[in-house]
């Protein structure tokens, strides 16, 4: 499995992990190149059918990322961040997805050398687990058109 | 996740009366008000408070102060502390604990030997027929204290009151209660 | 109205005056008891100062034993045991686990089911509505109502009026027609289990609990716990011995003075076994 | 058809140095779609950006993608270039080849690729952004306060004094809030009267502030710079023009046995009252629920008496309707009373009182004319003791914070004491002494070292009465925790600080948050300490946490530039990266089911309902609608809409969907 270079695509805030990651770049901090990042406004914006997506489109793990509870720039408390959070775990986790394939992480704007140690913990997983297929096959078959069908 | 959820399994007395009492010693912050108000912090080697700062350090040589003091045998469980603590903090349960810990370990304070003789004396005497024989925890007390002039007055007074029986009343559950102490270990 | 009643060890023994004075006013208000079957001792505090599971193990027969004999209502007039009974009951509920260890070491099925009473609710509950036209002697003294730990405390378990300041005990003597006086020993501890093993402490304690209502000018001091009184009246001389005092104020059982001012005699209430002589009425 | 114009930027070496930047252009450049594609060295330099509007024009461009460095960091520059050049700015996006590329990786075949992906992902999305238009919101330059403490008065002042209108919204009779009561103050020992009333004074005279008291919020809707706002006038019983302020009334009322509020219950006031001397207005009200002639319907003496006729027993409440650019919300704080104690006897003693009554017994203008006496017996206290962290840091009681200004007021009480009874002995029962301030903690230092108070560390567990004394059992901490007894003759409780009565109605009036406290929330612990989340609302003062004075006149001041910040603009601008709902044609009108869970999780309430009605009026359906001035485009409503019928200008589905799959997929 060594040579496996899985896909990874990061969904991240713009306030926090963005800018964070924009850090590790100042820092020039390097870390491995199979995380691609997607940027959102918020966490709260990513919809879980995205991540659907991004594993039917063959991502082998994902990373959400986005401000520390008590610092989302949209939100005062960690109130809504906290309560998206759960509810993800728990949509994904009935939808039957691998949750081991799903890095959740806190990296906040002066995180750089953190988010270089997220994507490189992710990218060993994602390596070790090896290609993410079996979910893949499933969702062609049905969610894929739940999604199309809105 | 908290912060404490990171911390290893703690191999001291504030870790085994956090685990067996849930009493978590560093909640306490010092004030004191349970002190202020126990009714024998001022017979006590160590104040309630102090016990708790002792727990704090987590230094075997504190524990071991702890499970060797008077104090912790001259709680009387009135709960004032419990009551009053800001943190409410549940020392009397922790007492308990320590109480028992000391005994299994064999560091029972010599001055509390009295306190535990007239507890040991008390279960004796329902171990036997289920309920209290006054007179026989008497006689068994001082037979286990020694202390054999005190509350001579007291005897002959309640017996003309007919405050005290001469003779044990038996339950009919007795081997009951013998196997709860048996199960108990006690 | 068929309650349960778990007298306890004291009120078959030392606090036999506690006992006759229930079971008086009882009688007088038609009320009867029966008694749990084969009740054994709570435990007292020597149980749980030494072994945990035998401190709830002893109760838990207690209240299982009431459940077998559908006795759903009981009441504990000392409230030590009351307070063992009520923690035991507080404790199984909160753990199934533990509940099933206890059942197991108990042999008994358990369910937690029965209602607990102590005196002062037990006399809130059925004494109090048909009080007012039955007193025939209204018990007009100044009186400090000593509460003590074991009935209010722990509050949160307990549910006590005010933990602090409790108030119950004090209702019902002004209902008799009794003065309270603002007393701020109510619950202090007077020494409890060290009675006998350590007389010097429960003298000292109890004595500061004396002094002070003596000092606001209270005839009596009103309990509703055998140890409370055993320690304030019994240890009299050792209290008046440590403080160098004369202590003369009596200790008197919430139902003895209940007992009183609906006509009972001194003797009918147990009031002419107390150490300390009780010379109001 | 689109037609993408691509830039490759070198930056310098920066990004040249591991990415093969020639190899990104060709490969985009051979792309569907990209009509242009090309690199250079500095692309944010005149040059660069003379490059992208030449090409816009050259190659009739319909989207821009700038593969440089972060966004964060030239996305602002290269819109205006786009807009130069004649796209509309929201049409460039930026790819960031650098932070997220060159600096992190090593040079080699892998890294073009990501880089050539990073690109394409933005090439797809740009095929799908729109044009959009700033939005712009006219700006209302009327600014409300709500409260008239210090921090209120600063506020208005402040605002006042940059030139616009302010309109000050006081709910008692008077400005003035808690500073009015105190007696001197910490760490200087000024009269806070004397540095107070030119203030007030000030509030009422000043041409530019409105002043309503014995008034509240009724209700308040919009957003920011336009805000609309129902005040409630209560009735005052009087003509305020026509009343000269003479008193006669006040001293004329029979009712005289009110408890007063301003003497903490210490005095009496009649019902027709001035809340204290130097109140401003100085008018008085009278208090209906204690006039004779409210409860019994005769009296009248004040009418009677009034020279100038003022009274008026029959005027109603007046309710205002007023347009509102911003608000600064200064609403204060109260503090626990003694009752809150019942291990110190449940209010029950007299000469067991709070911080607020020690100062009004130690004010030169307070029921004892400065002089401390005890309340039960007016004998002036021997020993006196004080407990600090009275409520607070007690989370048994329900407040787990430090009220952070008794430590500073307690030192303040002892010395007071100390000042003016000098045989006295002070003691202080503390947990902690938190004096951090400029010269607080040698302010405390002063009164243990200069003035001998007694400073106990720990708590008291009880205090009694006794032949008129007080015991209190504490212990002291340090002396290996030894119990401790003093016999006293007043105690003085440092209660906690506690959110003022009503704020938590006001809080939902104004839709901002609160904690769990009902301290109102700021928008960041740190960075926005004056904001709420709610854009256009400020927060001054006590009103968000206890607070000395200079703290809440700092943040005053502070909230007040915020607004004239506002104000400085006569329209607000706004990325229009907001969210919508769409809109279909009848009868559906939307795809919207109307189940607002969007409603409930949007943290600024910009999602509002609308109703569609048929030709007779009735309501067919009813759907959300996003309301642009309060959206800040965070997209949780977005991921939430079941029905998918919300969409994210800037981050649609469409565009993220496309992103995702450009990312994965080969080309
Ligand atoms: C005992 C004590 C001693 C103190 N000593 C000092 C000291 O020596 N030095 C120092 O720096 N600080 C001291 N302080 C702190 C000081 O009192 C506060 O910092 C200050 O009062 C805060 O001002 P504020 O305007 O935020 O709130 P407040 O003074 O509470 O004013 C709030 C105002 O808003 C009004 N209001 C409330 N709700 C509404 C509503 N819904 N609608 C309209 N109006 C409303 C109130 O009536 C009040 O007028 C002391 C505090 C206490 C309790
Ligand atoms: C160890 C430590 C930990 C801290 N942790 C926290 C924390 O966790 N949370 C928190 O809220 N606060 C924390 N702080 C406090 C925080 O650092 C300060 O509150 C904050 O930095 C103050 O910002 P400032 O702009 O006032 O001053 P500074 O940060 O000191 O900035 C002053 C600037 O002015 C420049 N300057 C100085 N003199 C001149 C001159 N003559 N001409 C031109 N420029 C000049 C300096 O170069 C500097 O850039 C911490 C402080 C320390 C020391
Ligand atoms: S009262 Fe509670 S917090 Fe205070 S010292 Fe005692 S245990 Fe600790
Ligand atoms: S329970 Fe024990 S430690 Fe607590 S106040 Fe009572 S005697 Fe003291
Ligand atoms: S646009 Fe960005 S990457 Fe390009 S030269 Fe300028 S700073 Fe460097
Ligand atoms: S109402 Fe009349 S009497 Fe009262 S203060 Fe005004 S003018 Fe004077
Ligand atoms: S009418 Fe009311 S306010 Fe006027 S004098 Fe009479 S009681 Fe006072
Ligand atoms: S400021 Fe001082 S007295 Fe007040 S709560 Fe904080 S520590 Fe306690
Ligand atoms: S937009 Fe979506 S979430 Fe909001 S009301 Fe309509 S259907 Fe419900
Ligand atoms: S995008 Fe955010 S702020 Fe805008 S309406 Fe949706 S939830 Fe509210």
């Amino acid at each position: 499995m060594s040579d496996f270079e899985p896909k990874i695509v990061a969904f991240v805030c713009n306030w926090c992990t963005y800018a964070g990651a924009d850090l590790t770049g100042t820092s020039r901090i390097k870390y491995a190149s199979n995380v691609k990042i997607i940027r959102f406004p918020c966490t709260g914006r990513i919809d879980f059918m995205l991540l659907l997506k991004a594993f039917s489109n063959g991502a082998d793990g994902i990373i959400v990322s986005g401000c520390h509870p008590n610092d989302c720039h949209y939100t005062s408390g960690n109130f809504h961040a906290k309560r998206r959070w759960i509810m993800f775990k728990e949509l994904m986790d009935f939808m039957g997805i691998d949750m081991s394939r799903i890095t959740f992480s806190w990296v906040s704007a002066a995180e750089g050398a953190r988010w270089a140690e997220v994507v490189n913990t992710t990218v060993t997983r994602i390596r070790e687990l090896g290609p993410y297929v079996s979910y893949k096959e499933l969702v062609n078959k049905s969610v894929e058109e739940e999604v199309k069908n809105g | 996740m908290s912060h404490s959820e990171h911390h290893t399994e703690r191999n001291t007395l504030a870790g085994s009366v956090e685990k067996s009492v849930e009493v978590q010693a560093h909640k306490c912050y010092q004030c004191g008000k349970c002190t202020a108000g126990c009714p024998v912090a001022d017979e006590m080697d160590l104040p309630p408070s102090m016990v708790m700062r002792l727990l704090q350090t987590e230094e075997p040589a504190n524990d071991e102060r702890i499970l060797r003091s008077h104090a912790i045998w001259l709680c009387v469980t009135c709960e004032m502390c419990l009551s009053r603590c800001p943190m409410e903090i549940d020392i009397p349960s922790m007492m308990d604990y320590l109480r028992q810990r000391a005994r299994k370990e064999k560091k029972v304070n010599k001055k509390a030997k009295n306190i535990i003789a007239f507890h040991k004396s008390f279960l004796n005497s329902i171990r036997f027929t289920g309920r209290l024989y006054e007179l026989g925890l008497i006689l068994d007390y001082k037979r286990q204290s020694l202390n054999m002039t005190q509350d001579i007055s007291l005897a002959p007074k309640m017996i003309s009151r007919g405050k005290l029986h001469l003779f044990p009343t038996m339950i009919k559950g007795t081997a009951h209660i013998a196997r709860i102490f048996k199960k108990t270990r006690t | 109205m068929k309650f349960g009643i778990y007298p306890g060890c004291s009120l078959t023994g030392s606090a036999r005056d506690y006992n006759e004075s229930v079971f008086a006013i009882a009688e007088a208000f038609g009320l009867e008891f029966t008694q749990i079957p084969d009740w054994n001792c709570c435990g007292a505090t020597a149980a749980h100062n030494l072994n945990k599971e035998l401190s709830l193990a002893l109760p838990a027969r207690i209240l299982a034993l009431a459940e077998k004999n559908g006795l759903e209502e009981i009441i504990v007039p000392c409230a030590a045991c009351y307070s063992r009974l009520v923690v035991t009951q507080h404790e199984l509920k909160k753990d199934p686990e533990l509940k099933n260890r206890i059942c197991e070491v108990i042999e008994m099925d358990y369910r937690g089911t029965s209602v607990i009473l102590n005196v002062i609710e037990w006399i809130d509950k059925y004494i109090i509505p048909k009080l007012e036209e039955k007193i025939v002697k209204p018990f007009n003294h100044k009186v400090a109502c000593y509460y003590g730990c074991l009935l209010v405390r722990p509050d949160k378990i307990l549910n006590y009026d005010r933990a602090e300041d409790p108030q119950t005990l004090d209702i019902v003597m002004s209902k008799i027609g009794a003065a309270p006086v603002d007393y701020p020993f109510k619950t202090e501890c007077c020494g409890a289990g060290l009675s006998i093993s350590r007389t010097d402490i429960v003298s000292k304690l109890s004595g500061k609990i004396i002094e002070d209502a003596e000092h606001r000018g209270a005839e009596a001091i009103i309990v509703a716990c055998p140890m409370c009184h055993s320690n304030l009246d019994m240890r009299r001389p050792d209290i008046n011995k440590y403080w160098k005092a004369k202590y003369k104020i009596p200790v008197i059982f919430v139902t003895q003075a209940i007992g009183l001012a609906i006509g009972l005699p001194a003797e009918k209430v147990g009031l002419k076994r107390h150490f300390v002589e009780v010379k109001i009425s | 058809m689109a037609r993408i114009g691509v830039f490759v930027c070198h930056c310098g070496e920066n990004i040249s140095a591991t990415v093969d930047c020639g190899k990104v252009a060709e490969t985009i450049g051979n792309l569907k779609h990209v009509a242009y594609s090309t690199e250079y060295k500095y692309m944010c330099s005149d040059p660069g950006q003379t490059l992208i509007k030449d090409a816009i024009k050259e190659h009739n461009l319909t989207g821009v993608v700038v593969s440089a460095c972060s966004p964060r960091m030239h996305e602002p520059t290269f819109r205006k270039a786009c807009a130069e050049g004649g796209l509309n700015p929201f049409l460039c996006e930026m790819a960031n080849l650098r932070e997220h590329c060159s600096w992190v990786h090593e040079k080699n075949e892998l890294t073009t690729e990501k880089a050539i992906d990073i690109v394409r992902t933005q090439v797809e999305k740009v095929k799908l952004n729109s044009a959009l238009q700033p939005i712009k919101v006219p700006v209302t330059k009327t600014a409300m306060v709500i409260g008239g403490g210090i921090a209120g008065i600063q506020s208005a002042l402040d605002i006042a004094n940059t030139g616009h209108k302010v309109i000050m919204i006081e709910r008692s009779p008077s400005i003035g809030g808690h500073m009015s009561q105190l007696s001197e103050t910490f760490p200087t020992l000024d009269c806070s009267q004397c540095i107070l009333t030119p203030r007030m004074v000030e509030v009422a005279q000043h041409p530019n502030i409105t002043l309503y008291t014995y008034a509240e919020v009724e209700s308040v809707e919009g957003f920011i710079g336009n805000f609309k706002v129902k005040v409630r006038k209560k009735a005052k019983s009087l003509d305020e023009k026509a009343c000269t302020g003479c008193g006669l009334c006040t001293t004329k009322c029979p009712q005289k046995k009110i408890p007063n509020e301003f003497e903490q219950g210490m005095g009496m006031r009649p019902a027709i009252y001035v809340p204290f001397p130097q109140a401003v207005p100085n008018r008085p009200v009278i208090d209906r629920e204690n006039c004779t002639y409210y409860i019994k319907g005769k009296c009248k003496i004040c009418e009677i008496v009034c020279p100038t006729k003022a009274i008026r027993f029959d005027q109603p409440d007046e309710i205002l309707e007023l347009e509102i650019g911003a608000i600064v919300v200064a609403t204060g704080f109260d503090i626990k009373h003694a009752d809150f104690f019942p291990e110190y006897g449940h209010g029950r003693y007299k000469d067991i009182i709070d911080g607020l009554q020690f100062e009004r017994l130690a004010s030169a203008s307070g029921p004892t004319a400065g002089v401390i006496k005890r309340p039960s017996d007016g004998e002036i206290p021997k020993n006196i003791v004080f407990i600090a962290c009275a409520g607070s840091r007690d989370p048994a009681k329900g407040i787990a914070y430090c009220s952070k200004i008794c430590c500073m007021y307690t030192a303040k009480h002892a010395m007071l004491y100390k000042h003016k009874v000098h045989e006295g002995k002070a003691h202080v029962f503390y947990m902690d002494i938190r004096s951090g301030g400029k010269n607080y903690d040698e302010f405390v230092r002063r009164a243990i070292e200069e003035d001998h108070v007694n400073y106990i560390r720990g708590r008291v567990s009880t205090v009694f009465e006794r032949d008129g004394k007080l015991i209190v059992k504490g212990v002291d901490t340090l002396l290996g925790a030894q119990q401790v007894e003093i016999v006293a003759d007043m105690v003085v409780l440092a209660t906690a600080g506690v959110a003022s009565s009503g704020a938590e109605d006001l809080a939902q009036k104004l839709h901002v948050s609160y904690d769990s406290h009902k301290f109102f929330a700021e928008a960041h612990p740190k960075l926005k300490p004056v904001e709420t989340n709610t854009a256009g609302i400020f927060l001054a003062g006590a009103c968000q946490n206890p607070k000395d004075i200079p703290d809440a006149v700092s943040q005053a001041s502070g909230a007040a530039v915020k607004v004239a910040a506002l104000f400085s603009q006569s329209e607000l601008t706004r990325e229009p990266l907001v969210a919508i709902v769409n809109r279909t044609s009848p009868p559906t009108y939307s795809t919207c089911v109307g189940c607002f869970m969007c409603q409930s999780v949007c943290p600024y309430q910009a999602i509002e309902r609308e109703e569609f009605k048929a030709r007779d009026g009735k309501v067919v359906k009813t759907v959300a609608k996003i309301n642009e001035g309060l959206c800040q485009g965070c997209g949780t409503c977005v991921a939430l809409c079941r029905s998918k019928s919300i969409d994210l200008l800037g981050y649609s589905n469409t565009q993220v969907y496309a992103e995702v799959v450009a990312l994965l997929n080969e080309y």
